[in-house]
């Protein structure tokens, strides 16, 4: 299996999240530069946290016009496996390859901490070996993470099951003071319908090694090469 | 000329003397200029010199002291750490958000530029009263800025410490020091060696910014009014990531022969301390250097503070591979002008030469000054203060609440919440505890750092107080589990020309001295920060201590707090 | 040439934390009379066109495109012509 | 009732890497009759006031006191009865 790494300019996640893929799986995985214009030959994108373009005007909002992104939308709508981490997440929205958009914290600070995951959904290529439910501790380093979405969107995301994590407490309970900035329904990841499209605002690649005190994060890229082998094997 | 002009540029009439011997004739406006800012306290350390000259700067892990943009200390394995502590006090005072911002981009280029990728940032800030509107505008705005720049940038701030005393109210400290990670071989150095070299200008725009504001009176720049000259710079972090990513690309290409980032002074700066290093000359067009506005004269481009900016001398022949590499990254790499043989700076406009100084006059020949010292009066009185005639308190449970409540000794994570201190996948021991350690990938080493003064201590006794600041760093970095290799200071002080103040500096100095001896610290480097006042009074003497420490083995980090129910506790120590 | 002011507010629906903790801020510095703050982006945009109704399709493709995101904010603009 | 829409802009040298990367952007999307970009704030502040010069003079205040940072900005308003 073959992932990808896009580099925006001013990414700056897209090390940690070659580093920790490379580690956890194993698998070959190589930098694809924003300005590429084919994706060909990779089998999961991953579009890594960051300030791409500085997050200026909005976050993301340059970035979704990266030459990158023509053939990344193709190769999603065509089922291939994309996921957007923080930043990411923020481009995959701008880019309209998953609904909502993310503004600011509500408590209008940059929050970096450790946050609680529930897997509200396990059926997905990304956390298809986490266990039911199961709550992950993965930290969050951002200023606009707060998740919002029309009612009607939400409506659809709720009862697609595209809502993939939320934030809780340590118990697993979705409870307004573990919701750290503000996201509607406590939404910290969702997928597209088809569920190939996953966007995150926590950092999986921050916990996926036993020398940094937390190994939560592997989960996601464990469950990526499980899922791969499985429908390729 | 008239004195009143270099008056205003902040020249003694016996400097201006000095000028007119070097360059056997009157200088022009432009080079009175230049030697204005090269000769101020801050480019020169004209006044601290003779001070900092007795610090042990040596030492079998030192590979680089004093005197380059950031120091080196050797870690093994063919790599080193490359680390260097700056101030950005008066713009943060003025701008809180911008200016420690841009500090915290200083910093950054000076362990880039030495061809180190940045891993880490601390910093050490001293404010007034939180109690005072204003005081808590700078906390928020430099705390926001910090955040704001070095988590754009991607280089983790992995710890620091802030006081509060009200000797800070109006002058607030925002000292901040970068780590940076290198394999022996890369280090580059701010030279400009080999005749014929051609010289580059890269990254942003020159604009009007931060051009020294005490020239607008003067007659020639009457014309442009103030307000086309913010004294205070916009830090670009984007702008700095794309610059960061181009030039280590390009020092690892081999074709840089030397580079230095535009700080202070920025082109007027780093030209003239390249050609002083190498003994060579340097020649520019000024007309080729990229700008943000129109109609920019010799002297604003000179003098311009603009950010994100970086000198290069590269070997000739290989400007377009250099131009390619910077170009990727949607930079500007402009060639302006060459190595000469003739030791010295010259400018031109086309083919008008608008000043010519030689270099070494600017740096290594600029004025030493030995100022007198004199013992303050509020020392007696201090250290004689009767402690034994304090009441003793009756209930003790209730002053352990009020001390815990103090914003000196409460918890200081709503700074590093706001600090991404994670990005890099290095941070083993996060902020919270009494050093950060960093892993090195690839080994199971450590590289430990802190920051630490207690400015209180050294108001009361300077020379022990900074020995104490010396201490606590090593005491920190040991309780994480390294060992203690160099420090990096910054010496924040009140207005050098009273005795007073002097005379406290000095004895910092000493105690700084003989601490960094006995613990076998040597000093690679500093900064210095005079002119710290706050309502006609020097802020509490502040020799901020940057340490950087080895762990040899990651498995063995240790964090404070009780592990374990049932643990013995000890107190070790006199 | 033109100069297109752009005004860009959050939709109503959407909170707007920016001006509730401005909004705070007033009335803690005695302002008791400010019901409501809302903060958006102000850009200006020039441009150079062959007319005004050229400038301003060009204005409202440019906000569509990017310079907005329709799922969370508003936009309204002038153009005058300079 | 009061409506005051107040224009922050950066002051003119300041440097803008805001707008600079927008007018890229849409360089790169195709606009190139976009010479300049300035980005700034908008703000809608609802303010109770007797009548349109109380309310004109609190919002000055306003601006000077915390809307606006006078170190690098600048600012205009227009005041409408609502
Ligand atoms: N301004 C700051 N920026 C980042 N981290 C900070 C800052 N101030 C304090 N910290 C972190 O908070 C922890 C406690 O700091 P401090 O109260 O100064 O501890 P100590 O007195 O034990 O040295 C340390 O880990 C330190 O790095």
């Amino acid at each position: 299996m073959k992932f990808g790494v896009v580099v925006f300019p001013g990414s700056n996640c897209d090390a940690d999240c070659l580093h920790a893929i490379k580690t956890v799986t194993g698998q070959p995985v190589e930098y694809i530069w924003h300005k590429s214009g084919s994706v060909d030959g990779f089998d999961c994108i991953v579009l890594p946290g960051g300030f791409s373009y500085g997050d200026y005007l909005r976050c993301g909002a340059i970035a979704r016009f990266s030459p990158v992104m023509t053939p990344i939308i193709k190769f999603a709508q065509k089922g291939g496996l994309v996921i957007g981490i923080c930043n990411g997440f923020q481009i995959l929205t701008e880019a309209g390859l998953l609904p909502g958009a993310l503004h600011r914290n509500n408590n209008l600070k940059f929050i970096c901490k450790d946050s609680f995951l529930r897997v509200e959904n396990n059926q997905t290529p990304f956390t298809c070996q986490a266990g039911a439910r199961a709550v992950i501790k993965v930290p969050i380093a951002h200023g606009e993470g707060n998740y919002y979405a029309d009612q009607e969107t939400l409506n659809a995301l709720e009862e697609n099951g595209q809502v993939v994590f939320r934030y809780c407490d340590a118990n697993g309970e979705i409870t307004p003071a573990a919701n750290p900035n503000g996201s509607v329904n406590n939404i910290a990841g969702i997928c597209n319908k088809q569920g190939n499209v996953l966007g995150m605002m926590p950092h999986p690649e921050r916990c996926a090694e036993a020398v940094l005190g937390n190994t939560d994060g592997q989960v996601i890229f464990k469950s990526l090469l499980e899922y791969w082998q499985r429908r390729c094997g | 000329m008239e004195a009143k002009i270099w008056r205003e540029m902040g020249l003694t009439d016996a400097e201006y003397e000095k000028i007119k011997q070097i360059l056997g004739r009157e200088p022009n406006y432009v080079e009175v200029g230049i030697f204005a800012v090269m000769w101020s306290e801050h480019c020169s350390y004209k006044t601290s010199r003779p001070a900092l000259k007795t610090l042990p700067t040596d030492g079998p892990a030192i590979l680089q002291g004093p005197g380059e943009n950031a120091g080196i200390v050797d870690i093994g394995d063919g790599q080193a750490v490359v680390f260097k502590i700056e101030s950005h006090n008066h713009p943060s005072a003025i701008e809180p958000y911008q200016g420690a911002a841009t500090g915290v981009g200083g910093i950054l280029r000076d362990v880039f530029t030495m061809g180190a990728r940045p891993i880490a940032v601390l910093d050490s800030l001293r404010f007034g009263d939180l109690r005072h509107p204003r005081v808590r505008y700078l906390f928020d705005g430099v705390v926001a800025g910090i955040s704001g720049y070095g988590n754009c940038i991607g280089v983790p701030t992995v710890g620091g410490e802030v006081y509060f005393a009200d000797s800070y109210e109006d002058n607030c400290l925002v000292n901040v020091m970068c780590v940076g990670l290198i394999d022996q071989k890369d280090i580059k150095k701010g030279i400009a060696s080999g005749i014929g070299n051609p010289v580059m200008v890269v990254g942003a725009k020159t604009g009007r910014d931060g051009i020294h504001g005490a020239t607008f009176a003067s007659e020639e720049l009457s014309e442009a009014a103030a307000e086309k000259r913010p004294a205070v710079q916009v830090g670009d972090p984007f702008m700095e990531k794309l610059l960061l990513e181009a030039c280590l690309e390009v020092i690892k290409t081999g074709y840089v022969v030397g580079i230095q980032d535009m700080g202070a002074a920025g082109l007027t700066s780093s030209s003239c301390e390249m050609a002083s290093r190498a003994g060579t000359g340097l020649e520019m067009d000024l007309a080729l250097v990229p700008r943000r506005e129109e109609g920019m004269t010799p002297y604003e481009l000179m003098l311009s503070e603009s950010q994100e900016r970086m000198l290069l001398v590269v070997q000739k022949g290989t400007e377009d591979k250099v131009k390619e590499i910077f170009a990727k990254w949607d930079l500007d790499a402009v060639v302006v002008g060459q190595v000469t043989d003739d030791g010295m700076l010259r400018l031109k406009e086309g083919d008008q030469v608008v000043a010519e100084i030689p270099a070494r006059a600017l740096t290594d020949e600029a004025p030493v000054y030995h100022r007198p010292t004199k013992t303050p009066a509020y020392l007696q009185e201090v250290q004689n203060y009767p402690v034994d005639s304090l009441n003793l308190p009756d209930d003790y449970n209730e002053i352990l609440l009020k001390l815990l409540s103090s914003p000196n000794i409460a918890s200081k994570e709503y700074a590093y919440r706001q600090y991404d201190y994670m990005v890099g996948l290095n941070t083993v021991l996060t902020p919270g505890t009494d050093a950060a350690v960093l892993r090195v990938k690839g080994t199971n080493k450590g590289i430990a750092m802190t920051t630490d003064c207690n400015g209180r201590y050294c108001y009361l006794d300077p020379k022990t107080g900074a020995a104490i600041a010396v201490a606590e760093a090593a005491r920190n970095l040991v309780c994480a589990g390294a060992k203690p290799l160099a420090i990096t200071n910054c010496l924040n002080f009140g207005n050098p020309e009273k005795p007073e103040v002097m005379w406290t500096f000095w004895r910092c100095i000493e105690g700084m001295a003989e601490a960094c001896r006995v613990l076998e610290t040597p000093v690679t480097g500093g900064n210095v920060s005079f002119y710290n006042e706050s309502k006609g009074n020097a802020v509490y003497p502040t020799p901020t201590i940057g340490m950087v420490g080895l762990v040899e083995d990651l498995d063995k980090v240790c964090t404070q707090g009780f592990k374990q129910e049932g643990d013995a506790i000890f107190l070790i120590g006199e | 040439m033109f100069q297109a002011k752009i005004y860009v507010t959050l939709r109503k629906s959407v909170l707007d934390p920016q001006g509730t903790a401005v909004r705070k801020s007033l009335y803690a510095l005695g302002w008791h009379n400010v019901p409501d703050v809302r903060i958006g982006r102000y850009m200006v945009v020039d441009i150079e066109a062959a007319d005004r109704s050229a400038a301003e399709e060009q204005v409202k493709d440019m906000c569509d495109k990017l310079l907005v995101n329709p799922v969370i904010e508003d936009y309204t603009f002038e153009l005058v012509e300079v």
